[in-house]
């Protein structure tokens, strides 16, 4: 097992520098570059020179590329061309907040969703699995955006308990921080509750047929130990999938929550980044947002070669 | 006995491995994500503004949106100051003479003005924060000092400016945001010195800023508030949202319908201002079809501008007339014919160009101008009642002025209001300006718009601007179908908020303008 | 025929029949904007003055049409690929897997800009962005399914015999994984009525003045602050459909999950 | 057998008992019988007869879809049709434990077997975890299973089936339940393992005072255990008795059948014992051999399952290979095929070497060697029917479709002695019995040249087996089919096989013509096994525990008759 572990590490690391590579040249070959987009439709062609003299855009891209990689393997990611800060200095806070409400989200969402998927697959056909999947579908009829309109609409404008504005800064105490960023954190548990609750359903009652659970109901165990204890497990390949799968989102794709609840996340200064073509800080939160990924999809999968016995032989 | 791991902790752990990374997170949830600051907030004043970036600065030559350049006038000063009607009136400038033919101008500088680190302010400091825009420089202001030749301190007390070509309005010219006053030599723009009435406490690009107020501030009533704080907002219904739900007290950039909800609640009022700002859908009149004045005049006729003032601005606008200058200027050509609506007389002139019908793409997005891309819908159903096939081709806002703008050969565009007639003009219309997005050059319209520019004589000005707006009305490229309002909202705690001749809160100095009741 | 069969039927029938059906045209300026329900206008006008139920009705042929392709590649995509990750394993797994978790990284935002700016925007590049996109997340799925399947007997059974790649992937193991699969497929194909319309605002979609109900949904949300229901017409077009086809899953998933039949 | 001590009321009554299926159809019919504390009775009858159904339903249960529609069930007085779930619940696991025929598919394959094991005391609040393992290991050791210290950390798919039935035992006793069902629990043994799990029941229900509901096909097996017997057919009971009243003096037809049927397969074993009768078949003389295996070893990581087997089998002949389970006879059987890449020594087929790599075999040199599994449960798709199960090889080999392919799926389907009618059906709706007939047709559907059966008739009840064992027959003398027959049935290996090859441990210990390999029983182990099957006769395994525990084994075995 370890040295599967350690192959998987490995190849982690090779795919970070292809993602890397892919976000340079992609963003790179985008119309318009840094120079344009920091002076805007009123540049003089002499202005936009001296910034691009001043920032040696003229290079070809593969040779800034290979400036910027040997860089990062002195640990050093550069500064951003369109502010000259630090793109760590600039990232790392945002980043810090984006894993905050990520997480916070997570604690939340998966313990949801396996509960009520469970649930909803005990009573296969019930009422409560019939409400629980109505809500679920609701969710994700509608945009991650309308969903947060409707939750400030609601909580903020007409009952005024939460803010809608989940504006992070030092100053705020813990709860008040709390209070800001709940908003953002149910419309987050709602995005991904849908898909992880539909999964886990449909995972365990395509296993529940199986002859070992007739042989546990023989046992005499309750249906929720029944459930948990054995279907659950053997269900678990595509569950630990599907969650993988809405965690990353979680991280890499909720530009439009922090836009709406104005929070200041990694997403946002990405958007900005590729927006302004200012490609040292685009490669940073690429990166931050791919490990993290990369991270989480090697943690599922070891997950569930340890949850199935018979994968770890594969 | 018991197994290392047992199975059920491990997937008790792998249902909560997605909070693992989290738990990280939120431990620096408690600690500080974002530097300390924002202590005591009585008397804050609170802006909720779009225009803010990530990559905003506050070095003036950076200035290109809203948020910076409303910092930029809590800290510092500029040299001319546009009052309610437009016109200039001093700031650090106390007084002006133009010579002769306008092209040499003499500027008395205010007295007894300090920085905030004490330094009494100087001709010197004038001539180093204006020569920050000029030469090899990296400023967008490079265009707005252009004509400017030779910059002299004549004494303790005054500068003296050489023009190239005449300028009547110089002052106003002057007048420009990105020209604030600094130390002479000053480099430090991270914690930038100024004259204004307040002072940087925290400024996180794209987030928020918090400034203080200064005690003794020269210009006379004006910096009221304790501290004032921007946070940037740039999504609109969450800018309406924060201020429905007493987050801020100042929201700029609100559609006209909101507008009209906020102005049916009492505890809010909307300030509403005519600019001058303008939506264009510019064709490029080097390329075909619309290299044909007749084409050109066609498109003009296919377009229900009504309809679009309705629709798109609910009315917080007025009627365009393809040409640059609002209504509400001293310089508009009050016997223009107006190009309404009538789409027989645009396929009169389609059979002029020898066409029964046409078939052309217009480019836009929404990065063009408010509400550009529901304009240009409205326009493609008119436009067909004309026999004119209009594709709407949606582009990304992403990269738009890069790639769209001055690319496409009819695309949507934007000016906001100029401080003066020659900018107005320069700026898009005549044929050495770098942004003349509809590559319309007629050198007769040049030199009336030049002489114009050195007029002194008003009179006389304001004829010969009539025949430079009649030109580009009746023979340019631009389709102007909308002068557009600046709608900005606050609560009605908020007091001495006035519209503004340019932009909007105020020409950006609302910090320093408005108290809190 | 069940309740959700009935909604999913009417709703496949406006989206086939749809210039029959719509009382005006799909882009005819018809009234104010947001106008309330009216005889002439039974849900009332959208945010341009155009009739709701007219760009509902032309929306669902878009909407559907554009969505039930972009899933088809997707599953189909997703399916086959993951299929083979889980049954060749080594190498393969690990270059399709790497692959894979390479696009799931790079955001949206870059992705859609890059293929707009290579490939320009026309629907068959919408739908194909769309198809590559999500057969990613597909992959994921099918692949963690398909492990547990490929390491019992009646697998080793038919690869015994010398049956081929394929159909031990469409024969053996397929019919074992349809049960998650359907689910899977049921939100994809929600999932992509969205993606249409984010895709659609960053220029890479439906080109106007055609209507798409995701899109419909943006255009019409700032009207829900001024206390009108405009974005809720599209929003639950968009929830019937989704229900009413996992809801057809749903009963299919319990017909495959009773005793006898795993 | 003790006499059965009627203390207190009987443990189980159930009176009128009738269950339907979803579609209908009456499974069982009006069936009543009692059992009293201590006492085993045996449920008798053809595969499809009802009897796993009654089996579940003493413990209130009814398969997906079907409904217990009348009578009574009262096991010590509580009728358990007036059970709610929570009810019935209490009751399963721990007043009334079931075992089930097929052990591989009846435990979790993502827990371990300790795990398991001691889910049923833990969770009805009987034990402490540590006492629930502690009582499991000591059971393990009484079951001879191998390091009974850490053999509950192992997977299902990590043991053989042999072991895994005696776990399953195990876990069924691990409550100590009042009424203990066995459905077939031992059939898909090798027959050493056999006693000692029928020894180690008999032990526990005499000890305990367990009541227990055996299920079986093979009257010899429940003649061992049960005091008295019920014979069943198509769900209605036939006759009912003390086990030596019936099995001397059978009433009913269908029971002398029965009785007789078994006793006939007897004679014959006891007949070939003595000499190779004429039903036994002559090995056909001819010189080239069809299959050759040179010092072929295989390994699972550093252990050697098998090492340095060489044999060689002619067309038409049958080698059997028996040995204990864990001896390595499976692991030989999935060599020669490629199923398991063998590291050292060759297998050819008529001559051509052939790859250690089943994928990198020719698909007719795949076609002419075909391998039926142990288990059928696992070895058929779920999801297909069984005309495409058994339709697929004909398909696939002889490109036969439509209609053709149709009628050569009902001749192979009535071939192994199934419906053709079931064809439309799935896997899951079939018995043990019927399934494995299925993997049977599906090998036979290539008409292969070499036959490689892992323990297939075991399952079977003795008509069945009787019918595969002579159409194996007219095929081999038809066709000249060659089979390699992995067993423990000592009668099934006298009356088919013409050669025998014993494995210990990995190692060839004796090969040779049955008759002599039998006979002389030079080997210990071949003796052992030799005197391990059992015979029709009560009190036989009281005789065959003596004298496995006395010393050496005697010949004695060799009067054996039947009755």
């Amino acid at each position: 097992m370890r040295g599967l572990i350690a192959a998987r590490v490995g190849m982690g690391f090779l795919t970070l520098a292809v993602i890397s590579a892919l976000l340079f040249f992609a963003t790179d070959c985008l119309p318009g570059d840094v120079a344009a987009a920091l002076l805007g439709p009123q540049a003089t062609p002499e202005a936009l020179a001296t910034i691009r003299a001043s920032l040696r855009l003229g290079e070809p891209a593969g040779l800034r590329y290979v400036h910027w990689l040997a860089a990062v393997l002195h640990g050093d990611f550069g500064r951003s061309l369109a502010t000259g800060r630090s793109v760590v200095a600039m990232l790392r806070p945002r980043f810090q907040n984006t894993l905050a409400l990520a997480g916070l989200a997570a604690i939340v969402a998966v313990p949801l969703a396996l509960g009520l998927g469970v649930a909803a697959a005990m009573r296969a056909g019930g009422r409560l699995d019939r409400a629980v999947s109505t809500l679920c579908l609701l969710t994700i009829s509608v945009p991650e955006f309308f969903i947060g309109y409707l939750l400030i609409l609601l909580f903020s404008v007409q009952l005024g308990w939460l803010p809608s504005l989940a504006v992070l800064h030092g100053g705020m105490s813990l709860a008040q921080r709390l209070g800001a960023i709940t908003l953002p954190t149910i419309t987050l548990v709602l995005v991904v509750l849908a898909h992880m609750v539909r999964m886990t359903r449909a995972a365990i009652l395509s296993v529940m047929s199986a002859p070992y659970i007739e042989m546990a109901l023989l046992k005499g165990l309750t249906r929720g130990s029944l459930v948990l204890r054995h279907a659950l497990p053997n269900a678990a390949a595509p569950i630990i999938a599907v969650v993988a799968l809405n965690l990353g989102y979680l991280v890499v794709g909720v530009v439009v929550v922090e836009v709406v609840f104005v929070y200041p996340g990694a997403g946002q200064l990405m958007v900005d980044a590729v927006g302004k073509r200012d490609l040292p800080l685009v490669q940073a939160c690429g990166l931050a947002f791919a490990a993290t990924y990369v991270g989480l999809n090697l943690v599922a999968d070891i997950v569930a070669m340890l949850v199935n016995p018979r994968l770890r032989r594969a | 006995m018991s197994p290392p791991l047992a199975r059920r902790e491990f997937l008790r752990a792998a249902a909560l491995c997605g909070a693992a990374g989290a738990v990280g997170g939120m431990a620096s949830l408690s600690g500080c994500a974002v530097p300390d600051g924002g202590g005591d907030t009585t008397g804050m004043l609170r802006i909720g503004m779009a225009g803010g970036s990530t990559s905003d600065s506050l070095d003036p030559r950076t200035y290109v949106d809203w948020m910076p350049i409303n910092i930029g006038y809590q800290l510092m000063n500029g040299l001319v100051e546009i009052d309610a009607e437009g016109r200039a009136v001093p700031e650090l400038l106390e007084s002006w003479e133009p010579e002769g033919d306008a092209r040499v101008w003499t500027f008395k500088l205010r007295q007894g003005i300090v920085f905030h680190n004490g330094k009494s302010l100087t001709p010197e400091d004038v001539i180093y924060s204006i020569n920050l825009h000029r030469g090899r420089t990296p400023s967008a202001a490079q265009a707005v000092v252009e004509n400017i030749v030779e910059l002299r301190k004549l004494d303790a007390t005054r500068i003296q400016i050489t023009l190239a070509g005449a300028d009547a309005e110089l002052p106003a010219t002057l007048s420009d945001y990105r020209l604030l006053v600094v130390p002479d030599g000053f480099e430090d723009w991270a914690h930038p010195i100024g004259t204004g009435g307040y002072t940087l406490e925290v400024f996180e690009p794209g987030v928020r800023c918090i400034t203080r107020k200064v005690g003794g501030y020269w210009k006379p009533n004006a910096a009221h508030v304790e501290a004032i704080q921007v946070l940037s907002i740039g999504d609109a219904i969450a800018r309406t949202n924060a201020l429905i739900s007493g987050q801020v007290d100042v929201i700029n950039r609100i559609d006209g319908r909101t507008a009209d909800l906020m102005r049916r609640n009492p505890r809010f009022q909307v300030i509403r201002s005519q600019t001058g700002q303008y939506a264009v859908f510019a064709m490029n009149c080097e390329a075909e079809p619309y290299a044909n004045a007749d084409i050109r005049l066609a498109l003009k006729y296919a377009i229900d501008r009504e309809r679009l003032l309705k629709t798109v601005l609910n009315g917080y606008g007025t009627v365009g007339n393809d040409q640059p200058i609002p209504p509400n200027n001293p310089y508009f050509a009050k016997d223009l014919a107006a190009h309404t609506y009538d789409p027989d007389k645009a396929r009169h002139h389609l059979r002029k160009a020898g066409r029964e019908r046409l078939d052309v793409a217009l480019d836009v997005s929404d990065a063009a101008f408010f509400g550009a891309l529901d304009a240009a819908i409205l326009y493609q159903g008119a436009a067909a009642e004309a026999g004119i096939t209009l594709h709407v081709r949606r582009r990304p806002a992403d990269g738009y002025w890069s790639a769209v703008w001055m690319q496409a050969p009819f695309c949507g565009s934007y000016s906001d209001g100029r401080t003066t007639v020659d900018g107005a003009l320069a700026k898009a219309y005549k044929s050495t300006s770098a942004s003349n997005e509809t590559r319309w050059r007629r050198p007769e319209f040049d030199r009336l718009a030049n002489l114009a520019r050195g007029e002194l004589d008003p009179a006389r000005r304001r004829e010969l601007y009539g025949v430079c707006q009649h030109m580009i009305c009746d023979d340019g490229g631009a389709l102007i179908p909308l002068f557009m309002d600046h709608i900005e909202a606050g609560s009605d705690k908020v007091r001495g908020w006035q519209p503004s001749a340019i932009y909007d809160l105020m020409g950006q100095r609302i910090g320093e303008r408005v108290w809190l009741a | 025929m069940s309740r959700s069969a009935v909604v999913v039927a009417i709703i496949l029938a406006a989206a086939l029949f749809a210039p029959w059906l719509a009382p005006y045209g799909e882009a005819q300026f018809v009234g104010g904007v947001w106008d309330p329900p009216s005889v002439r206008h039974l849900l009332g006008t959208d945010n341009l003055g155009r009739d709701m139920l007219t760009r509902l009705i032309f929306g669902a042929r878009n909407t559907v049409s554009i969505a039930g392709l972009a899933t088809t590649l997707a599953v189909g995509l997703g399916v086959a690929l993951g299929f083979l990750a889980a049954a060749l394993g080594g190498w393969v797994d690990a270059l399709v897997s790497r692959g894979v978790e390479i696009l799931l990284s790079i955001p949206v935002l870059i992705s859609a800009l890059m293929v707009l700016a290579a490939l320009g925007n026309s629907l068959a590049v919408l739908i194909a962005t769309i198809g590559l996109l999500e057969s990613t997340r597909v992959y994921t799925i099918a692949r963690a399914i398909a492990r547990t399947i490929v390491v019992r007997e009646f697998v080793a059974a038919a690869r015994l015999r010398g049956e081929g790649l394929v159909w031990v992937l469409a024969r053996e193991i397929l019919p074992n994984a349809l049960p998650a699969l359907a689910a899977e497929t049921g939100l994809r194909f929600s999932f992509i009525f969205l993606f249409i319309a984010s895709l659609s605002f960053l220029g890479l979609g439906i080109q106007p003045p055609a209507a798409d109900w995701g899109s419909m949904v943006r255009e019409n949300a700032p009207a829900i602050n001024f206390g009108l229901i405009a974005p809720l017409y599209p929003a639950t077009a968009i929830a019937l459909l989704t229900i009413g086809v996992n809801r057809l899953v749903d009963r299919y998933l319990a017909a495959e999950s009773r005793p006898g039949a795993a | 057998m003790s006499a059965a001590g009627a203390t207190a009321g009987p443990v189980l009554r159930i009176e009128g008992l009738s269950v339907h299926s979803a579609g209908g159809v009456a499974l069982v019919e009006d069936v009543s019988f009692e059992l009293a504390r201590g006492e085993v009775l045996g449920l008798i009858g053809e595969s499809g007869a009802g009897k796993s159904t009654i089996g579940l339903a003493a413990l209130g249960f009814a398969r997906g879809g079907c409904r217990i529609t009348a009578g009574r069930i009262l096991l010590g007085g509580t009728d358990l049709r007036l059970l709610d779930a929570e009810g019935l619940r209490r009751v399963r696991g721990r007043r009334a434990a079931y075992v089930a025929q097929s052990a591989a598919a009846a435990f979790d394959p993502a827990m371990r077997l300790i795990d398991q094991i001691c889910e049923g005391p833990i969770r009805h609040g009987l034990m402490s975890r540590r006492a629930a393992e502690e009582r499991a290991i000591a059971d393990f050791r009484a079951l001879d299973l191998p390091n009974p210290a850490t053999f509950g950390q192992r997977y299902a798919h990590q043991v053989s089936g042999g072991q895994l039935q005696r776990a399953m035992a195990v876990m069924a006793m691990a409550c100590g339940p009042e009424l203990l069902v066995l459905d077939e629990p031992t059939t898909a043994l090798d027959v050493t393992t056999q006693i000692e799990v029928l020894a180690h029941l008999k032990k526990l229900i005499a000890g305990s005072g367990t009541a227990a509901l055996y299920i079986s096909h093979d009257l010899a097996v429940v003649a061992q255990i049960a005091d008295r017997l019920l014979v069943l057919r198509h769900g209605k009971p036939v006759e009912t008795g003390s086990t030596a009243d019936l099995l001397t003096r059978p009433q009913t037809a269908y029971a002398r059948a029965l009785v007789a049927e078994r006793a006939g397969v007897a004679l014959a074993a006891t007949a070939s014992a003595a000499a190779p009768s004429a039903a036994a078949p002559v090995a056909a003389a001819s010189p080239a051999a069809l299959l050759e295996v040179r010092g072929l070893g295989v390994h699972y990581g550093r252990q050697a399952a098998v090492s340095d087997a060489s044999f060689t089998l002619a067309p038409g002949e049958t080698l059997a290979v028996i040995g204990e389970s864990g001896s390595g006879k499976t692991s030989l059987g999935y060599a020669v095929c490629g199923l398991v890449p063998a590291r050292t020594g060759s297998v050819s087929l008529a001559g051509v070497e052939l790859a250690a790599d089943y994928a990198q075999r020719s698909r007719e040199q795949l076609r002419r060697l075909q391998l039926v599994f142990q288990l059928p449960d696992v070895a058929l798709n779920p999801r297909q029917t069984i005309a495409a199960i058994v339709g697929r090889p004909v398909q696939f080999y002889f490109g036969m479709r439509g209609p053709a392919l149709a009628s050569r799926t009902s001749e192979l389907l009535g071939l192994v002695g199934l419906d053709p009618a079931i064809a439309g059906r799935r896997p899951g709706e079939l018995s043990g019995g019927q399934k494995q007939r299925v993997c049977i047709a599906r090998a036979l559907a290539a008409e292969p040249d070499v036959l490689v059966c892992d323990e297939v008739t075991a399952a079977l009840d003795p008509l069945i087996a009787e019918e595969i064992l002579q159409l194996q027959r007219r095929l081999q003398e038809r066709l000249g089919l060659a089979y390699l027959f992995i067993t423990h049935d000592l009668a099934t290996v006298r009356r088919i096989a013409h050669r025998v090859l014993v494995l210990w441990r990995g190692r060839i210990v004796a090969q040779g013509a049955t008759a002599e390999i039998l006979a002389e029983r030079r080997h210990p182990y071949v003796a052992k096994l030799c005197a391990a099957e059992p015979e029709m006769r009560p009190g036989w395994l009281e005789e065959a525990l003596a004298r496995r525990a006395g010393t050496e084994p005697s010949n004695e075995f060799q009067s054996a008759g039947g009755n």
